[in-house]
């Protein structure tokens, strides 16, 4: 396949990466409800790390892997960013059990989820 | 170790062991406190001689501490003040509470002050300053009476004058390289223009918060009647005069050097007029004692302003001289209402009558204290206020004379006020039990009170040190020019020649007085003040007829027009509307966590907006 | 040499794991091990910085790899002088918590000293280490201790507090990634001293972007004023040591990144503008919300978010001088705002809504509390002669030196409005009647020792000012040296 | 020692003399005023045998220490005031011209003004040690007026120290005499503002609000009876002279002799006393408010006078 339209195919995934991000930014920025503030926060982690391997990628690369099937002449997609997103997703799962258990002490305490409710601490 | 220092030291040192020891027992507290005080005051008198300099190091600057003439003269009131202060506090302060407290923060002033006056680089300057600062601020909320509101504007009032002066130093600093005084003055023309303009003001205003001049002295009534009576002697005697020493070395060095300089003279020596006659007129419409003296020290200070401004060698002279007989009579007259707070209880015209037969000693010196303080001859008021028109009038200041002299003579109103609201009046059975003062408080107002009286006839004692400040102010020697023996020229040659009119004054006094005594003297018998002739019948035992409620009525009525316009009302309406607009402000946080984020993305969205602007 | 710079954060990552494992078999080790740990890590950081002083800025390699390519950790004057502030301010707050209220209890105790291990090892790591990504890695270590620790009371707000610090918390954390990756995608390295010496071939509109995504993400964790929100209420319910750890360690990693991007990596003109304008306006807003709090703690917290705009102002001034302050600055706020946290939920000990007028005429039942509270709110807003005084002062000096009168101006006129606050707090412990029933609580013995050491530290400091004035002038220099940085990092051989 | 004997001397002298003038004008004032409202009135004595009879009273009371030192102060004033003012211009050439220098070079102006209040705030000790009401209100009525017209007072003095550059007593009559023109004449405005101010100085009636003399004993005097009201009665006439002659040797170039110092006092003193006898009175905030207005702005013209002349 040509490289133009594997450049389109390159923003295209850019694009999507940029939109799952404003997505969740969305839902953080503006739903009420705790618990979708939560996903929308992860869905913005996952929107991230989608661009970031996107940027990483290179075409036709292999895996960054020196296994048995390497040849030496292929070219490698550039390993750090994946790297990066596996922290990046590892944090975020931490991320997201922290305000789970959160939301759940909230509930507790306030007996609602919805944000506009819980303020208790202002000014 | 040298002297300077450990005088210092000493205080600072005995400051805290003698709140320690108060703890133990108060008996243990008093020893320590007078020890403290007294001890290192006379190392000060024996040991210190002017013009010796010590170095400290600190954070790369260099603390340059030494005694100059003038911050010799200043010394000797705080230093006197104190011990004599320090006598009587420890009476005054018998069984009341914190009394640890008490003694450390005044020991931590004196010591503060001294500071400040041996202090010869803006940095320990201001050390000092800022210690004396919250020293007697603690003092004035010490009794716990409307604290937020009198202590907070002192406060405040004090850390604008403070904060005027960090900016200062440090703009001089930056510019000159040097945080000595003499540097900061000698080379003070190489400041830029603006600076040149702008330093002054700033040093001013710090000065003047502390020698409550208008309109920065609506903290003065307020602090001085609040403070414990035996520090208000030293707070108005001594620590207001700081902002005078202060005031004194900027006028002297920066304003000369100024082209506008006189235009900035005549400012504030017209401030000056107005704060005193305003704070006479105030002073006049008080029931209460301490509120009474308060506002009269704010008058005073500003006649020592005018002459401070004025700056011609009389007037110098005349501002130090009042000066230190501001520093003798007021003090007095503190302890005066101090004694009598401490024996009735109350320190409100309205409440005690007659207690002249009960404390007459506090009556004579409160007597000739306020007669020094209306200035009338031959007491010592009279001479500073004399050379002070003289030299008024010798400087074209006409109409500001006329204030001064209205000024002085409103005076009048709230002495008679303030002799008349305490001893005078029908003697009434409920004050019967009150007794004279404990001779420990006694002997340091009189003592005060009789030297006003040496002071006005003999000035000359004082001239000497005045006359060495004033040329270590850049003053060509005043010496026989402007005083004698007793006796005071103008560049006129007009002349008060002060001791035979002494002598006649106190001829014609005593000689009036015996005739007066042994005239008839059997057939004249004491009635007591209930057996009046009052409009022909006679009042009951029970009744009281003593005048007090509004005294001073119809004064009162003339000058209501006046009295309407109050800076403080002001300065409130301008608190309230900053805390309201920071209630406003702080209400950014609402408690809601989705607002801090979209804070954040609109932030965001705001850098990258002017990204160009920031970054280019 | 004594060890090396990793220690720092492999011991108390170390202790925090092995704290559940031998708390299984011997309770009272959850309290003492951290004591242990910090103890030798103080040892080791005085070492290193006298070290480092004499022969220059120590660099370790991390498994092998050489920088550029391996992750590297960098102890210099800079790094070290914080690094000791915080394994000090660490030792104290144990110290302060050993018997600290619920931490009685074994589970409780657990949880908490693991957190603070946990939360120790990512402010020291962001401190020290060479590169960005493992600083992204630290602040988000840092951040979920933190989220746990501000969690820490069932029963109080707590929990919401916690939430909106992990909401602001994750927005940084994406920014911070994304900033990474741009510089990643134009420099292919992420080296700190790799990127700073390429940093000129870097596209300059990308360039901005990305330092303006550092600084948002950053000045979450540095409490820069549109995204502070989080802090007035994570100091406020968090327990009394906590706050004290988030204002004398977490927040002094936050601005050390910020700095460490503004200085070292990034090459912008306009950075040190912009650190002073949001320096202002932090400082403006949180002391003038500050003046209207009704709660002691949150009064406190606002002023720690003042300080800190301060610090950033000082930073921003530019030059060694300003940078000189900045760290005294921050090192008397190191102390001296502990000290106010410590005194200050004692104070308020028994008090459900922890209202400022609960302390009215405490100072008779709680003498020595209450002198300590006094001790430090006078040092803080800079009265000689206490520590603060010497701050303000180097401040200003440096300041006027750089001819910025209208920021002095606006500073001075924004202490005033401190001083106003914290003279009413000290104005209602000893000069008003107690009007509350609550009993006041006397100090552990564990307390009283922390609260007169920082007490004695305050008066050292403000009358011997030159006790510290060495250290921070090596780190204002090395901070200033970038080249040396950037060339010792690269030229780093593995020991 | 003879020295002083002689100045003591001259002192009495001149006290008696300042005695006798200041009685007698009272008399005549009380006739005239009586004449003036249709009276008979007492005769021009009549104020002689007042005081003869309060001094021989053998009986009395007294109300403590400050009742004595009040009218002992009041003394003081007025007899110091007496001795430091010129009584006749020097470089006449009776032989009586040596006398009366009593003073006159030790004290200037602004001295006279202090020591003139010195006596009115020890009689308001004295009055408020009787703890009589009346003598308080009447004296704080006394003070605020002597607020009141302290200011053209003071304004026209300064007016003249303006033009001449000296505060001494002495060098204005000489001044006057080298010029040959009264200061009333060189400065007119700086006059009518003394004079002005001078109204309020006597304290007859629209100002005599102080003394309410028609009320039943009230003001300051009241609760003193005997000794004490001769001395008070003496030294206000004493007082009285001395102002008068303060005001001639300033404004009309002092006396050659005793005879023209009389003329020049009376007719002077004749100012206050029939505008007074005509005018009802004023309250006390009417009166100073009174002096605050004409009589200020006259002297603000004044010193503007002596500053462009």
């Amino acid at each position: 396949m040509d490289s133009a339209y594997f450049q389109y195919l390159n923003y295209a995934i850019y694009g999507t990466a940029v939109l799952v991000m404003l997505t969740g930014l969305y839902a953080a920025l503006v739903k009420k409800s705790l618990l979708k503030i939560v996903i929308g926060l992860s869905i913005v982690d996952s929107g991230l790390n989608l661009l970031i391997v996107t940027l990483g990628y290179l075409k036709g690369g292999t895996a960054p892997i020196f296994s048995s099937g390497y040849n030496g002449t292929q070219t490698m997609v550039d390993p750090i960013p994946q790297a990066l997103v596996l922290t990046a997703i590892v944090i975020g799962f931490g991320v997201t059990a922290v305000a789970l258990s959160l939301v759940i002490r909230l509930w507790r305490h306030h007996h609602t989820l919805y944000i506009d409710e819980i303020k208790n601490l202002k000014w | 170790m040298d002297m300077l220092t450990l005088i210092l030291l000493l205080f600072l040192g005995g400051a805290i062991v003698t709140w320690l020891g108060n703890k133990l027992s108060p008996v243990v507290g008093d020893l320590l406190f007078l020890a403290t005080i007294i001890i290192p005051a006379g190392m000060f008198f024996t040991g210190v001689t002017v013009g010796e300099v010590t170095h400290l190091h600190a954070l790369g600057l260099t603390l340059t501490w030494g005694l100059t003439p003038l911050s010799y003269l200043f010394s000797m009131i705080v230093v006197g003040l104190g011990i004599l202060l320090a006598i009587y506090a420890v009476p005054f302060m018998k069984g009341k509470q914190k009394t640890g407290a008490f003694y450390f923060n005044f020991t931590l002033s004196v010591m503060s002050m001294l500071g400040i006056l041996v202090s010869k680089d803006w940095v320990s300057f201001f050390i000092f300053w800022e210690i004396m600062t919250w020293s007697s601020y603690l003092m004035v909320v010490l009794n716990g009476k409307d604290v937020q509101r009198v202590g907070i504007k002192y406060f405040v009032f004090s850390a604008i004058g403070a904060y005027a002066m960090l900016m200062a130093m440090v703009i001089m600093n930056s510019q000159l390289g040097s945080f000595l005084l003499a540097d900061t003055f000698n080379n003070f023309q190489h400041l830029t223009t603006g600076n040149q303009i702008l330093i002054p003001i700033l040093l001013l205003v710090a000065f003047g918060v502390k020698s409550a001049m208008m309109p920065l002295h609506v903290w003065a009534p307020d602090a001085y009647s609040n403070a414990p009576m035996a520090y208000t002697g030293l707070f108005s005697g001594a620590l207001s005069k700081m902002g005078i020493y202060g005031m004194v070395l900027v006028m002297v060095t920066m304003i000369n050097q100024l082209p506008e300089g006189t235009l900035i003279r005549d400012i504030i020596a017209w401030i000056g007029g107005f704060t005193a006659a305003a704070a006479t007129l105030w002073a006049i419409t008080q029931d209460d004692g301490k509120k009474l003296l308060a506002w009269s020290s704010v008058g005073q200070m500003g006649y020592i302003i005018v002459g401070v401004a004025i700056g011609t060698p009389l007037a110098m002279l005349a501002a130090m001289f009042l000066v230190v007989v501001h520093a003798m009579f007021k003090g007095s007259l503190f302890m005066v209402v101090g004694a009598i707070e401490k024996q009735t209880g109350t320190t409100n015209f309205t409440e005690i009558n007659g207690l002249i037969r009960k404390m007459p000693w506090t009556f004579i010196s409160a007597l000739i204290s306020v007669i020094a303080l209306a200035g009338i001859p031959p007491l010592a008021g009279f001479v500073s206020k004399w050379m002070l028109y003289e030299a008024l009038i010798q400087n074209n200041n006409y109409i500001l004379v006329i204030l001064l002299f209205f000024a002085s003579t409103a005076g009048f109103l709230y002495c008679y006020k303030f002799l008349h609201g305490y001893f005078l009046g029908q003697e009434e059975p409920e004050w019967a039990h009150v007794k004279e003062a404990p001779v420990a408080m006694v002997i340091p107002m009189v003592l005060l009170a009789l030297g006003n009286f040496v002071l006005g006839t003999f000035p000359q004692l004082i001239f000497k040190p005045i006359d060495a400040a004033m040329q270590f102010a850049g003053y060509d020697a005043t010496g026989g020019r402007l005083w004698g023996e007793s006796v005071l020229f103008t560049e006129w040659g007009d002349v008060v020649t002060l001791q035979p009119i002494l002598y006649a004054v106190l001829a014609v006094f005593v000689f009036f007085a015996l005739f007066l005594w042994f005239k008839g003297t059997k057939g004249t018998r004491y009635v007591s003040t209930k057996d009046i002739s009052t409009s022909g019948e006679l009042p009951k035992e029970w009744e009281n007829l003593t005048f007090k409620v509004n005294f001073m009525q119809p004064f009162e009525r003339a000058i209501e027009p006046f009295l309407k316009r109050q800076i403080d009302k002001y300065y409130t309406a301008f608190g309230n509307g900053m805390e309201a607009l920071f209630e406003f402000t702080r209400r950014i946080h609402t408690g809601n966590g989705q607002t801090y984020a979209i804070y954040a993305i609109l932030f965001l969205a705001l850098l990258l907006l002017f990204r160009v602007n920031l970054f280019g | 040499m004594v060890g090396t710079p990793v220690l720092f954060i492999a011991i108390p990552l170390l202790a925090a794991f092995l704290i559940p494992l031998i708390g299984m078999v011997w309770k009272e080790s959850v309290r003492i091990i951290p004591g242990l740990v910090l103890a030798y890590l103080l040892v080791l950081a005085i070492n290193l910085l006298s070290y480092v002083t004499v022969n220059g800025p120590i660099v370790e390699v991390i498994a092998g790899w050489a920088p550029p390519i391996g992750i590297n950790l960098v102890f210099n004057a800079f790094s070290g002088f914080l690094v000791t502030i915080m394994v000090f301010m660490g030792l104290l707050v144990w110290l302060y918590s050993y018997r600290f209220k619920s931490n009685v209890e074994y589970e409780a105790a657990r949880k908490y000293f693991l957190l603070l291990m946990m939360l120790i090892t990512g402010s020291v790591g962001i401190v020290l280490t060479g590169d960005i990504f493992n600083m992204f890695v630290f602040i988000e270590i840092t951040s979920i201790s933190g989220y746990a620790l501000t969690a820490f009371y069932t029963g109080r707000d707590s929990a919401e507090a916690s939430f909106k610090y992990l909401m602001m918390g994750s927005i940084a954390s994406v920014m911070l990634l994304l900033a990474i990756m741009i510089i990643y995608s134009q420099l292919g390295t992420l080296n700190m001293a790799d990127v700073a010496s390429k940093m000129h071939l870097m596209d300059p509109k990308l360039k901005a972007v990305s330092f303006i995504l550092f600084v948002i993400a950053l000045g979450i964790e540095a409490e820069v004023f549109p995204l502070n929100g989080w802090a007035p209420d994570a100091y406020a319910e968090a327990p009394g040591p906590v706050g004290a750890a988030f204002s004398g360690i977490v927040v002094k990693a936050g601005v050390y990144a910020l700095i460490r991007y503004t200085y070292t990596i990034f090459d912008l003109s306009g950075a040190f503008n912009l650190l002073i304008i949001i320096g202002l306006i932090t400082l403006v807003v949180a002391e003038v919300a500050a003046i209207r709090q009704e709660k002691l703690k949150r009064m406190l917290a606002y002023s720690s978010i003042g300080q800190m705009g301060l610090v950033l102002v000082s930073f921003g001034i530019g030059t060694k001088e300003g940078v000189f302050a900045a760290l005294f600055i921050m090192l008397n706020h190191a102390i001296i705002k502990p000290l106010l946290f410590f005194s200050g939920s004692y104070l308020v000990y028994h008090s459900k809504k922890k209202m400022i007028s609960d302390v009215d005429g405490i100072g008779k039942l709680a003498p020595l509390t209450s002198i300590l509270f006094t001790l430090g709110a006078f040092a803080i807003v800079g009265l000689p002669p206490f520590a603060g005084f010497w701050s303000k002062l180097s401040f200003l000096m440096a300041a006027a030196d750089s001819n910025m009168l209208l920021v002095i101006g606006l500073i001075l006129s924004v202490s005033v409005v401190e001083l106003v606050y914290y003279m009413r707090v000290v104005n209602r412990i000893f000069f008003f009647k107690r009007t509350t029933s609550l009993l006041t609580r006397r100090p552990t013995f564990n307390a009283y020792v922390v609260m007169i050491i920082l007490g004695l530290m305050i008066l050292v400091i403000g009358f011997y000012p030159d006790s510290v004035s060495m250290y921070l002038h090596n780190a204002a220099n090395s901070l200033f040296d970038k080249s040396q940085y950037i060339h010792s990092v690269l030229t780093a051989t593995i020991q | 020692m003879e020295y002083i004997l002689i100045k003591v001397l001259e002192a009495m002298a001149t006290f008696v003399l300042a005695f006798i003038v200041g009685m007698t004008y009272g008399g005549v004032v009380r006739k005239i005023t009586g004449r003036v409202h249709n009276r008979l009135g007492p005769p021009w004595y009549q104020n002689f045998i007042d005081a003869f009879k309060l001094f021989s009273k053998t009986r009395g009371i007294h109300h403590g220490a400050m009742h004595f030192l009040g009218a002992a102060f009041l003394m003081v004033t007025s007899v110091v005031s007496l001795m430091i003012i010129p009584i006749l211009a020097p470089g006449g050439h009776a032989w009586y011209n040596s006398w009366f220098t009593n003073l006159n070079f030790n004290g200037d102006l602004i001295f006279l003004i202090y020591i003139m209040t010195f006596g009115p705030l020890g009689m308001a000790m004295g009055a408020g040690q009787t703890g009589n009401p009346n003598s308080s209100i009447g004296v704080t009525r006394g003070l605020s007026q002597m607020v009141g017209f302290e200011i053209p007072w003071v304004m026209a003095l300064v007016a003249l120290m303006i033009t001449y550059k000296t505060t001494s007593i002495v060098d204005f009559m000489n001044i006057q005499r080298e010029t040959g023109t009264w200061l009333m004449f060189a400065n007119p405005f700086a006059f009518i503002a003394a004079v002005l101010a001078m109204l309020g100085m006597f304290r007859y009636s629209p100002f005599d609000i102080v003394g309410a003399p028609t009320e039943l004993a009230s003001g300051p005097v009241s609760e003193n009876g005997g000794k004490f009201l001769f001395t008070m009665m003496s030294s206000g006439s004493v007082f009285t002279f001395a102002k008068l002659v303060l005001y001639v040797d300033l404004f009309m170039g002092g006396a050659n002799n005793l005879i023209m110092l009389v003329v020049k006092t009376f007719l002077l003193y004749m100012i206050p006393v029939l505008y007074g006898i005509v005018s009802p009175r004023y309250r006390t905030e009417q009166a100073v408010r009174w002096f605050w207005g004409w009589p200020t702005f006259i002297g603000l013209l004044a010193i503007l006078y002596a500053v462009m002349f």
